[in-house]
């Protein structure tokens, strides 16, 4: 039997079985695409926002269970915050919902929705 | 005694544990291991022998030349080359295509056409889209069939008299499928179209013979030959190497310089400029010494039994998909797969957890993801250490993940 | 203690015996030797961590892409570059300088001008012809003066606003001139000018930091600072590299691929298409540790102390002709010399009949042998291992050589 | 001192030191050079044919002792032949005149000449 634990938390399999925010986000304001070059990872974050405030959220990608995850907890977290404050999120605020060990190889899966929310705010690169 | 018997003990890496679990190393199409004779004939060069080769008039430079030119020699034999002359050692297959893509394509009027298809490597991409873009050709690429083959009545209508290079890859590292070379070639040749040959997942596997390949150029990489990383290969008609410019400058590659002009050495050093990869020339040599002492045909014969036996139980699991040809068609020694559900990087990260080592995305061939409507896929291959219990495992272990994530 | 007493014993090399004697190795402007630790660091690679590079979910995979990025950040510290996305890991100083030759040449329009010197190697000449060749480009020297440095007045006359691309070397590898980077850039600069600086013979000898040199590229060779062979280095000043658009394509240069396009990955990937020399990116690693713990600083010290001994020495001797600018000026770790009545090549013969590795020959720099009016002349150079009595037999030993033949 | 005699002949030293052949040959008919890329000797040979025979002949370059030597001696024994006899000189009669104890790596500098040769009388470039 696959030691499965060590790799993804419950959070991450019910995250990566029924995302919450995945999907095209009409009428998106903010919007950047990056990729993880380890391991190919592909996210695209698509925001809402009303002044400051981030009103929406939703991502697209072809990414991994743990990524997946990191992107949902990520756009759940950010939705209804003002950007500032959106932008203050840490890899360690993502890790605390995902209740997962990720070993240090695997946490550009976890952060690269962060860097992708940051171009994002930034105006960079759909 | 299978071959994996005879070469396990050869390979010092597979002394590696991993998450816990010896090593299963099923990634071979992506970079190969390297026997214990490959390391140490670089280490022993090292310690010995290095200095810079060519108009060297010291021992070290004469023996490190020696070596670095027995290893054009060594190549010319294997892949039954007509002579040394023929045999440039580049830095990989990426970069002869490069190479042959800037040096064909700089004579090409606009509105020429260069010939792909869609099972390429971006490797066999790339370079012609860029030279495609600096001199206005037009790209087109022989669309693969549902069953994951070369459609060769598409490459029918595709050739034309605009045709000036056809490029394509020997074996695909996704599908398996191997092409039919000294076909395509004929045809391509009747339109009069220079050809191109992606070797990089066929000479790890296939005893080569260039004369009996009909392509003008064969390009590959040692370093999934049980090779060092750092060089490669390009084999290219003599004929045709001779009537093509160089467009790289450097040391070695000139017999005289001025200014404003220079005059080209011989091949092969006219292709060769700078210093050149000396010390993986000597690995080079070690890789195919070693090959040669199994035999290509055994190489071939142990890597395709594993391979049908990969294809046979994969396939036979419950939302697992298989990509390329039919397993009664004969393959390379790839196969890749997709388990319902999983996304491939979770795919090679559960594998991984038990020790086997798959390599997971677009295997830099994203059109051909595309026709195959995937994102990507895992994929397992093969080479002379591999055992059958590991492709057991390999399918034991899949079976089961579907259930973990 | 002088540094050779610490350094010797790391390099097995140095306990050949050549024709009968220890080998003296003089030849490490060519390429020089590797100490046990880089020798070591490869072979444990192979033997432990080997896979291919990026895109990888499995545990060796990893490996390799973290030591192969690892070496990246060594060598981001070791030149003093800005960010780790400035420096591109590729096959040789001549093949950056073939990469810059065609990136930045292929925006230029007819007319425009190249400046290189009159004592560039060959590498960093026919790149530049073939590129201004090819876009129609003038491509000019500045001239070396009599004792053997650059005419700073010429370089103002010759550069105007026509000049797009001013090329030069940072130390001589036949005269051993130490040219002023930052003076030469600022008035590039001024012009309007790109500036590429040729660091093969500066890097192994000089502490280098690229915020002080003022260029905007800088390339280097690592087999010639106790690394291995099959690596470079193409530092560039993040903006210079954001501007370059890709020549050569591939595997992992690329995020995003359909057959009639293609979109770039970041920078430094963008410049390294293909697999890379990731065991030789191990080794760079290695050397760059070993460089810093002797400490560049001691590095030079040691060499220029061997340099100033080798000088005098042969200097000294009757028939003896020694070139490059006069002792009293700071010279890079090479002495270029003629024997009155000898060829080149038999000087060298000669020495390594008594186990002394030199150079002849023209040195990879014709153009400037045609301006010194000779068609060769030995070569000296120095590395961390030389030791001063090592210095002493060799002037004792071309003392002796008018008579011999 | 140095062990020279290990390395070079006594014929090698006077045909280096008073090469008979060196220098240009005006009204040369058949010209070729070469470059011995392993150590960058380069040898430019120039033979004046009256019909089929070699009339004349001289060699410049710049070449080590062991290639000078053999260049010079390549000319005088092959001035008054027919061309097909000329081509027929081998390394063996180069050394056999030389008298010299040739190293394999060595051996290059002796072959030059004749490759030079053969491109000479093959109608190969200038
Ligand atoms: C000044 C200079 N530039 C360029 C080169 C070429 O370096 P490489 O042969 O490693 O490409 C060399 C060394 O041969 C050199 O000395
Ligand atoms: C079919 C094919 N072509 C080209 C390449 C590129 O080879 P390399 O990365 O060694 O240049 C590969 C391997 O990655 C390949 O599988």
């Amino acid at each position: 039997m696959i030691a499965t634990r060590a790799l993804y938390s419950d959070v991450i399999r019910e995250r990566w079985r029924r995302p919450r925010f995945r999907g095209e986000l009409p009428g998106a304001t903010a919007v950047a695409e990056d990729v993880n070059p380890l391991c190919g990872d592909r996210v695209r974050l698509m925001l809402r926002l009303d002044g400051v405030r981030i009103v929406a959220a939703g991502f697209v990608g072809d990414s991994c269970a743990i990524c997946t995850a990191s992107a949902d907890v990520l756009a759940e977290l950010v939705v209804g915050r003002p950007a500032a404050e959106a932008r203050a999120v840490a890899a360690g605020d993502l890790l605390a919902v995902l209740q997962a060990d990720i070993r240090p190889t695997r946490m550009r899966c976890v952060t690269l929705p962060l860097s992708v929310l940051a171009q994002a705010l930034n105006g960079g690169g759909a | 005694m299978r071959l994996h018997e005879i070469t396990r003990g050869d390979f010092p890496v597979l002394g590696r544990v991993v998450n816990g679990h010896p090593l299963v190393y099923l990634d071979s199409a992506a970079s190969s291991q390297k026997p214990r004779t490959v390391i140490e004939a670089m280490s022993q060069y090292y310690a010995r022998s290095h200095a810079n080769v060519h108009r060297s008039i010291h021992t070290l430079g004469e023996e490190a030349t020696e070596l670095y030119e027995g290893a054009r020699d060594r190549v010319q034999r294997f892949i039954g080359a007509q002579s040394r002359e023929e045999v440039v050692l580049t830095r990989g297959t990426t970069d002869g295509l490069n190479l042959l893509a800037d040096a064909l394509c700089a004579g090409l009027a606009p509105g020429d056409e260069v010939l792909i298809t869609e099972m390429e490597h971006h490797s066999n991409i790339i370079p012609w889209q860029l030279a495609a873009r600096r001199q206005r050709l037009a790209l087109r690429a022989v669309p693969v069939t549902g069953s994951g083959l070369l459609d060769l009545d598409a490459l029918d209508r595709l050739l034309s008299a605009r045709t000036r290079v056809v490029a394509f890859t020997h074996v695909s590292n996704v599908l398996g499928t191997i092409n039919p070379v000294a076909e395509v070639c004929a045809r391509a040749r009747r339109a009069g179209a220079v050809t191109v040959v992606d070797g990089a997942q066929a000479a790890p596997h296939l005893a080569l013979d260039m004369s009996l390949l009909g392509c003008d150029f064969y390009v590959f990489s040692p370093h999934k030959m049980l090779g060092p990383t750092g060089i490669g290969v390009l084999w290219g008609r003599r004929e045709r190497l001779e009537a093509l410019e160089p467009t790289r400058g450097g040391g070695e590659m000139i017999k005289e310089v001025w200014l404003d002009r220079a005059q080209w050495n011989d091949l092969p050093w006219r292709f060769e400029p700078g210093t050149p990869p000396i010390a993986e020339a000597v690995g080079l040599t070690a890789a195919v010494e070693y090959l040669e002492k199994l035999g290509m045909d055994r190489v071939g014969e142990h890597e395709r039994a594993l391979t049908r036996q990969a294809l046979a139980g994969l396939a036979a699991l419950p939302g697992v998909r298989v990509f390329g040809p039919p397993a009664s068609v004969s393959r390379g020694a790839v196969v890749a797969f997709a388990v319902e559900g999983l996304h491939p990087h979770d795919v090679a990260a559960l594998l991984d957890a038990e020790g086997i080592a798959v390599r997971a995305g677009h295997h830099c061939a994203m059109p051909l993801m595309h026709r195959l409507g995937v994102v990507g896929t895992a994929r397992a291959s093969f080479s002379v250490f591999n055992a059958p219990d590991e492709i057991d495992h390999l399918v034991r272990t899949v079976a089961d993940l579907r259930s973990v994530l």
